[in-house]
């Protein structure tokens, strides 16, 4: 289905467009965001999405706090960031344009649902007047206001639904208007609806309705000026899938289960924004993965490295104040070394700050967050369907070392989603995992020379007994020892094996312009808006290059020298300078922290400005 | 997982660390009769896992030859729990305090007991901080001075009992360290039930609550002021075996030993053993020890698994290549 | 502090702060009907603290126009503990969740009531973690779907009431949010108990678990399901006020009206509370609200400002000369 | 009491001595060395010890791991450490010998109770023979072999006393010889015997006797060669006590207290080596401080905090793995700026570690040890007496700036002991803190315009109802706010605040050589051992000065222009390098760190050398 044969609206072929769907809470905007998004994925677009919704689950209809958004952004072309201003604004009631019209480009097209601006309505907004009457509103964009509460009204006639029931399928006139207007199809939609509400025939008819309600009012009143068309984006080959950052991660441990032939078990307490990778795993209970809903973080992370004790890879998963109430554990992880992997997905804070909106400022506690010297490797995802990787990775890391890690991701990759490129399955690394076996005289801290590893000795084995725990341990025999100098070797030797685990990473890669003195230094969710600004900065300059962390601690043996290259080192950071301090410390180089602290990501241009005032003030 | 019953002795259990407990302190004689009820179980080795927190008491692992974890303080029974998720056929048991079970740890206890995590939870109650130098814990009595309290104790305690019972336990028990031959048969059973299984043992600290039970222990009076719960027999204690206990419809009084109230742990409703674990607040009726209840439901790590086979028969083994196959997908040539 | 008893309107209790919770929400009976109990108290309202962990039913502080703090997640009886040391004139109020109170919080919740700390807590039992949207909680019955248990919940709940018997809580009672003439006697009763009170609160949550009372409170079945518990009166319930609860020396039964036993919450031993508390287990017998258990016994605050009191008495009131000037000391010159 | 007149053997005049007590568990060397301390301070001697026992509350009699040490070092100078190698070794049984003779200086003296060094004794220490038959022994020693046992035997012989209880009394004969070599009076310990076994006349008469004989039989048998004798020391002038670093602390909380005007709750739940302090602050119930011994660290300080916004000084204290569990609330004190201080008697990790020995490893958990933007000062004391100071200048910046506030000390300086100067009330800092009062608009966040401190406003006071909590705080008016620019503008102003403090600090001390090209920059602990290593450095160079840090974060404003002046910054610390890490990050100067991790302080020619071979490296 394209573009119907008599419709006489011209069509505008564009490489991008963002747009942003924006309603009450209950106005089912994260629903019809994923569904734009899914069918632009099936047509082949690059794509980012970006929710942004709040803490409170149903807020009062028609509240300032109770929008919620869901932004899009699709391209004929590979892209990393869900876009800085929208082109396309829906807005389904008052308080929904008011927080976000000042966010919509110049010139861009402001879909408003009249339906919804009543006296009421508007108070709700704190609106003095009605906004749609401001004739400045005309002049500054380019409006189109429906009535989709009446559309709705009228096309669910005679399915003897309240008033209320109907309504709520006024979201779906909006996503058919807009699968018109950039001529996507209805179909996927449509089996989605049909699967949802197969036991509910009237609601399902009810949206199958209003969306093709949506689709034929845009066809019929000409609603849109141009239709647009964003070709398919010229993706490197292979399948993909769209996926947003969390389903990543669980399919990432998922996979790393099997590349190392453990089984895993994921011992959590939901929390927000990491609460998805803990209902995402419980559905793989068919792939030797179990999940464990404990009774709060300590017990997850504690039940996880009894399970790691007991020879299955041990995963906990949380967000800030989450990760805070396991730092005690995660000591005794680094005095029995066993592996254990700690998924942080982080949040605003501090303290219980703001839970749905993003950060990246526990990369210190990360590093830093334990008593005494208790080193242990950081490992950062860099876009949502990279959480799939650098989970891997971080098993990779833990099972090798015999070490707790550390994998950071935020709200924003969490609840972002991207296409992701289905990897083959010989292109991933395996690490298969060989417990200790039975041997004359077993020694469960004696190491291996490579990787300063101790053997996994795992109960069941028989001769393999032996006892761990908290209190300093000899060399070798792992008895408790109180000896001082045993003690300073041990914590050295702890520290050396974090230390070599760099001599495993690639080497790091420069990427922008060969002629830059100035490097951008990134790491995790930055990443995206780091690549954006210096594909803008390719016309008007500066000249930057750009680096990126994947293994944020221990730093990259080669950083040093490859930091050293450049006159600038600029890093921007969802914090107050994080990973700017851990260059400076260990490398006395002044690295120069970007910061931005409002619980959202830095934009492309946004960051470019940003670095352009950075480079005039040095 | 073998299936010849292994024989050992005592001795197989004994590690080569010294062990570091004060002389006198009533820790040896349980880890005297642990290790001889180990001998005795028929479990291979290999598959016993002690798991503890932080205490005199938590050191137990160092001295028993099998494997074992001395953890962070009050956090066994949570990494217990992850161990038999882990592994379900391990044999998973726990040596706690009342510092490091009731105090800190508590809320794992708690849950622990509520999912019915199937493993052995001794209980070294001392009613005090050993290892931290004797302050008062959650089972001290009030009024007690301790380096903490120096004019006195002001916190009422615990019932440690009362609190499992009330948190869904499905096996709880109260033995004491010198009398041997009832705790070897009280773990014996403790480690038979299958699911959670507490045993509160009353341990004398030597060094900073010496004589905390001697009213209910001392050689002399013991048969007196205890009533051992034995199941399937009569509620009968006294030198003489005269004296029984009786349920009534708001109480419970003390009869003629052939009056006495048969004694069924395995009641579903665990009123009468609330009723048992109140026993030492009128200081008339002896301390009951034994078994309070013993009653199965199902086990977290045994549902835990067997949903997962459930759900693998249904959807078929997972592998790498399913996984990667699996969802909404497209091709770009 | 103050003499005369302040007058209050319930909207004297309303703070300026939108609520936040979605429409049909239970919390929203208990917020008015709590905001109604405070007018009436005649505390003077400066005096009356509200603490609060994390949840749905957390935000309840920034509702009404006391004193507030909204803390963090399971701690807020921790929080109101040190909130009544430091000044036992207050009047401390903690509303919690099923999962803040009895899965992250149960040790606080447990050591409160052990110690009789003098405080209310409210807990909002919807069955349900709500604010995470939707995962099963400590109070979920098994088998329910959820988004962490897709195949259902395998974990076994919490009676958050036996647990807080067995904890040795004072006071006990179950409300329910709709029922707002009853929940208002309750929280009135809980407040005038002197020690620590607990009420559970059975909370409708729309969203994630609508109706998961609904066997108990249904407008329709309620009186044949429900027995009130009042101090004084017969364990009386039905439509026809025709039947009546009995206890038996090994359990419960029901019986005519007239045969019904008479309801002591003061009685000492918590034994017949635990029993009622296990009522919705077998589901024949009618769930038990009201009061369950009111029994005095010292208030942590009172004894430690007492304590404090006579020792003050014994030694003088110390200055910080008095602190300069003890100790062994020698001069040098 | 001095030398009795007929008494024949010499006397010499030193400056200094270090003596040390070994012995078994169960020896009481604990008390011995308490009871010498308390003496020698009474007489006016500078001194500091240093108590080094197992983690075992008894040991089994005789075994290696079961020795308990004590070291006192007295002086008639001015001191800051407890010695580094004792010039004489008190050997109760072999156990005591083996672990100890080679810290012995060369030719010091070595009593030996040979009583106990019978066959069984010495298996049990892993001697293959006879130490003290081996003739090596006396000629790198003084030794004084004493049979202890049989005198104590003979000495309480008709008491009807078993032996076991008898020889309990042992440790006083040796305290009596030394008492006698050293020329120091009997009365003292007298009267604390008399008053510690008031009830139990039987032990009071064993251990006066045994006292009494030790004092004869070095009298009698003219055990020692000379009799030493070390003047007093010529201390500033004033009132002096001898306390425990612990003891100084309860005290220096005490003062606060009182200093402030406020009433102070100190809830803790009790670990090694902190308990102390718990221990030490339950006997002030008559200063307006109450003690609550919470359930964990979490009760405790989430009990401190609700303490404080009652309107207490709200006061917590720990070690290491305690401090890890209350890192959450920590992010909630921040959040709602309310005053917390907490205690950190730091201990040897990671984890449980050697739970009774000492490390300064904690300050990087202090400084960064939060999940999100969570800044907070950090205070540390630099000796035992420190304490008491430390403490004060906690609480005022605690209840000045509305913040929580970490203060550092460590097992060695929480368990040594040295002469505390009492000062004149006049001389201590007051603060007195007014609570908020009634006004007309109330507004939780509006700050002070110099500390940025928020109001504290009590419960209890009429007109002030008001909510706070752990989501994020719109300025001004403290309620929940999610709006972007509000967060960043509340992650500045908190960290603003608590780097203003800095701004309170007095100008850093440069002490030492002028004419140094090395600054030796120190925190905590360490003061002492390179105060010594800059006196020994006065001959033989090199030329050293020495900064160091009571406020340790915010790092003081002048430090970078401090440090700037020398050539070389050095940094002795306890760890692998922490507050060299913040003084590279935050001013990108070259600070090496001096480390050692081995439970135990620098000694001071220790040090020097260290500090020699850094220099010779460089
Ligand atoms: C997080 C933490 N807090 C405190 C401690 C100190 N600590 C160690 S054991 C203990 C209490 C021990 O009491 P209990 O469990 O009764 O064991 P017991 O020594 O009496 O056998 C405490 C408070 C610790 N090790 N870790
Ligand atoms: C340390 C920490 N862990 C987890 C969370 C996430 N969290 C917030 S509320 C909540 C559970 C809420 O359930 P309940 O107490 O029953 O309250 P309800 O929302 O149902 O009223 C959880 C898990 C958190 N805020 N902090
Ligand atoms: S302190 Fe008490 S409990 Fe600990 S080892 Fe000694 S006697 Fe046993
Ligand atoms: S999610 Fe449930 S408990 Fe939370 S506000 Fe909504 S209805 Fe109430
Ligand atoms: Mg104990
Ligand atoms: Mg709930």
């Amino acid at each position: 289905m394209t573009k119907p044969q008599n419709d006489p609206t011209p069509v505008q072929e564009v490489d991008e467009v963002v747009i942003r769907f924006a309603g009450d809470s209950g106005d089912g905007m994260q629903l019809t965001g994923k569904q734009f998004t899914d069918t632009t994925a099936l047509f082949g677009n690059d794509l980012a999405t970006y929710p942004d919704y709040p803490a409170e689950i149903r807020a009062p209809a028609g509240t300032l706090f109770g929008v919620s958004g869901f932004q899009v952004r699709l391209s004929n072309r590979d892209i990393h960031t869900p876009g800085d201003r929208p082109d396309v604004l829906v807005a389904m009631n008052p308080a929904a344009l008011k927080t976000n019209l000042a966010d919509l480009k110049e010139g861009g097209l402001l879909i408003v649902n009249t339906g919804n601006f009543t006296p009421r309505e508007l108070e709700k907004a704190k609106y003095d007047s009605n906004p749609l009457e401001d004739p400045e509103l005309a002049e500054h964009y380019q409006v189109v206001p429906v009535d989709l509460n009446d559309i709705t009204l009228r096309a669910v006639e005679g399915l003897g639904l309240s008033n209320k029931e109907a309504l709520r399928s006024k979201n779906m006139v909006a996503l058919g208007m807009l699968y018109h207007a950039y001529g996507r199809p209805l179909d996927h939609t449509e089996e989605w609806l049909r699967g949802k509400f197969a036991k509910k025939p009237k609601v399902l008819e009810a949206n199958l309705r209003a969306l093709r309600a949506g689709w034929d009012v845009a066809a019929n009143q000409e609603l849109f000026k141009v239709h647009y068309r964003v070709a398919p984006a010229k993706l490197p080959p292979g399948t993909y899938r769209n996926l947003m950052g969390n389903q990543a991660l669980a399919m990432g441990l998922v996979a790393a289960r099997h590349l190392s032939g453990l089984e895993l078990l994921y011992a959590s307490y939901p929390i927000t924004p990491a609460s998805d990778v803990l209902h995402n795993l419980a559905r793989y209970k068919n792939h030797g993965v179990l999940t464990f809903q404990a009774e709060d973080e300590i017990a997850a992370v504690t039940a996880a490295l009894g399970a790691s004790y007991a020879g299955r890879l041990g995963v906990t998963g949380t967000s800030g104040p989450g990760l805070a109430l396991k730092t005690e554990a995660l000591g005794l992880a680094v005095m029995v070394e066993l592996p254990l992997l700690v998924v942080d997905v982080q949040r605003a804070g501090p303290s219980t700050g703001m839970p749905t909106k993003t950060e990246q400022s526990d990369l210190l506690f990360a590093v830093f967050g334990r008593n005494a010297e208790a080193p242990l490797p950081v490992v950062a995802a860099a876009s949502p369907s990279d959480c799939f990787h650098a989970a891997i990775e971080a098993a990779r890391i833990a099972v090798t070392y015999m070490t707790p890690v550390l994998l950071l991701s935020d709200a924003y990759l969490g609840n972002g989603a991207e296409p992701f490129r289905v990897p083959e399955a010989a292109e991933l690394p395996t690490f298969p995992v060989r417990h200790a076996q039975p041997s004359g005289d077993f020694q469960p801290y004696l190491r291996d020379p490579e990787t300063l590893a101790r053997p996994w000795a795992v109960p069941g084995t028989p001769g393999l007994e032996h006892r761990i725990g908290g209190l300093e341990k000899e060399d070798g025999s792992g008895n408790v020892s109180y000896d001082p100098v045993n003690h300073e070797k041990m914590v050295a030797l702890r520290e050396s094996k974090v230390r070599g685990i760099a001599r495993s990473y690639r080497p790091l890669e420069v990427e922008g312009d060969p002629d830059a003195d100035t490097v951008v230094l990134g790491w995790g969710s930055t990443w995206g808006a780091i690549k954006g600004a210096l594909k803008r900065a390719e016309d008007g300059g500066p000249k930057l290059a750009h680096v990126h962390l994947r293994n944020v601690w221990p730093l990259p043996d080669d950083l040093g020298e490859v930091l050293g290259r450049f006159r600038n080192v600029l890093v921007p950071e969802l914090n107050h300078g994080h990973l700017a301090r851990l260059v400076r410390s260990e490398l006395l180089i002044d690295a120069r922290p970007i910061t931005k602290v409002q619980g959202r990501p830095f934009g492309a241009e946004e960051l470019l400005d940003r670095i352009r005032t950075e480079l005039a003030a040095s | 997982m073998t299936t010849a019953a292994p024989q050992y002795k005592k001795k197989d259990f004994v590690s080569d660390q010294e062990v570091r407990w004060c002389p006198g302190c009533g820790d040896y004689a349980i880890l005297n009769g642990v290790q001889q009820v180990f001998a005795e179980l028929g479990v291979p080795k290999e598959n016993l896992v002690v798991v503890s927190g932080i205490g005199c008491s938590s050191r137990f692992p160092y001295y028993v030859d099998t494997f074992g974890f001395h953890t962070i303080h009050g956090r066994a029974p949570a990494v217990a729990t992850g161990v038999k998720l882990a592994n379900p056929e391990l044999d998973v048991w726990v040596v706690t305090g009342d510092g490091d079970a009731l105090s800190i740890g508590g809320n794992h206890l708690i849950h622990a007991a509520r999912r019915n995590v199937d493993m052995v939870v001794l209980l070294f109650n001392n009613r005090i901080y050993g290892l931290t130098k004797g302050q008062y814990s959650p089972t001290t009595p009030p009024g007690k001075v301790t380096p903490s309290s120096p004019f006195g104790s002001v916190d009422a305690p615990f019932h440690p009992l009362t609190l499992a019972l009330g948190a869904g336990a499905g096996f709880v028990a109260r033995t004491v360290d010198t009398q041997i031959k009832h705790l070897r048969e009280v773990v014996r059973a403790a480690h038979d039930h299958p699911g959670f299984a507490l045993v509160e043992i009353l341990q004398n600290c030597v060094i900073f609550n010496d004589g905390a039970f001697a009213d209910y222990t001392g050689k002399e009076i013991r048969d007196d002021r205890q009533v051992d719960l034995r199941p399937g027999q009569p509620l009968v204690f006294g030198k003489e075996h005269d004296k029984g206990l009786r349920f009534t419809p708001h109480s419970i009084e003390v009869v003629a030993a052939d009056e006495a109230d048969v004694w069924d742990p395995a009641d579903p409703n665990a009123t009468k053993a609330f009723r048992l674990a109140l026993c030492d607040e009128p200081h008339e009726l002896p301390l009951p020890i034994g078994v309070f209840r013993a009653v199965e439901r199902p086990c977290l790590a045994r549902e835990v698994h067997e949903q997962a086979r459930r759900v693998t028969e249904q959807l078929g083994a997972g592998t790498l290549q399913s996984l990667l196959d699996s969802g909404d997908r497209w091709e770009v040539a």
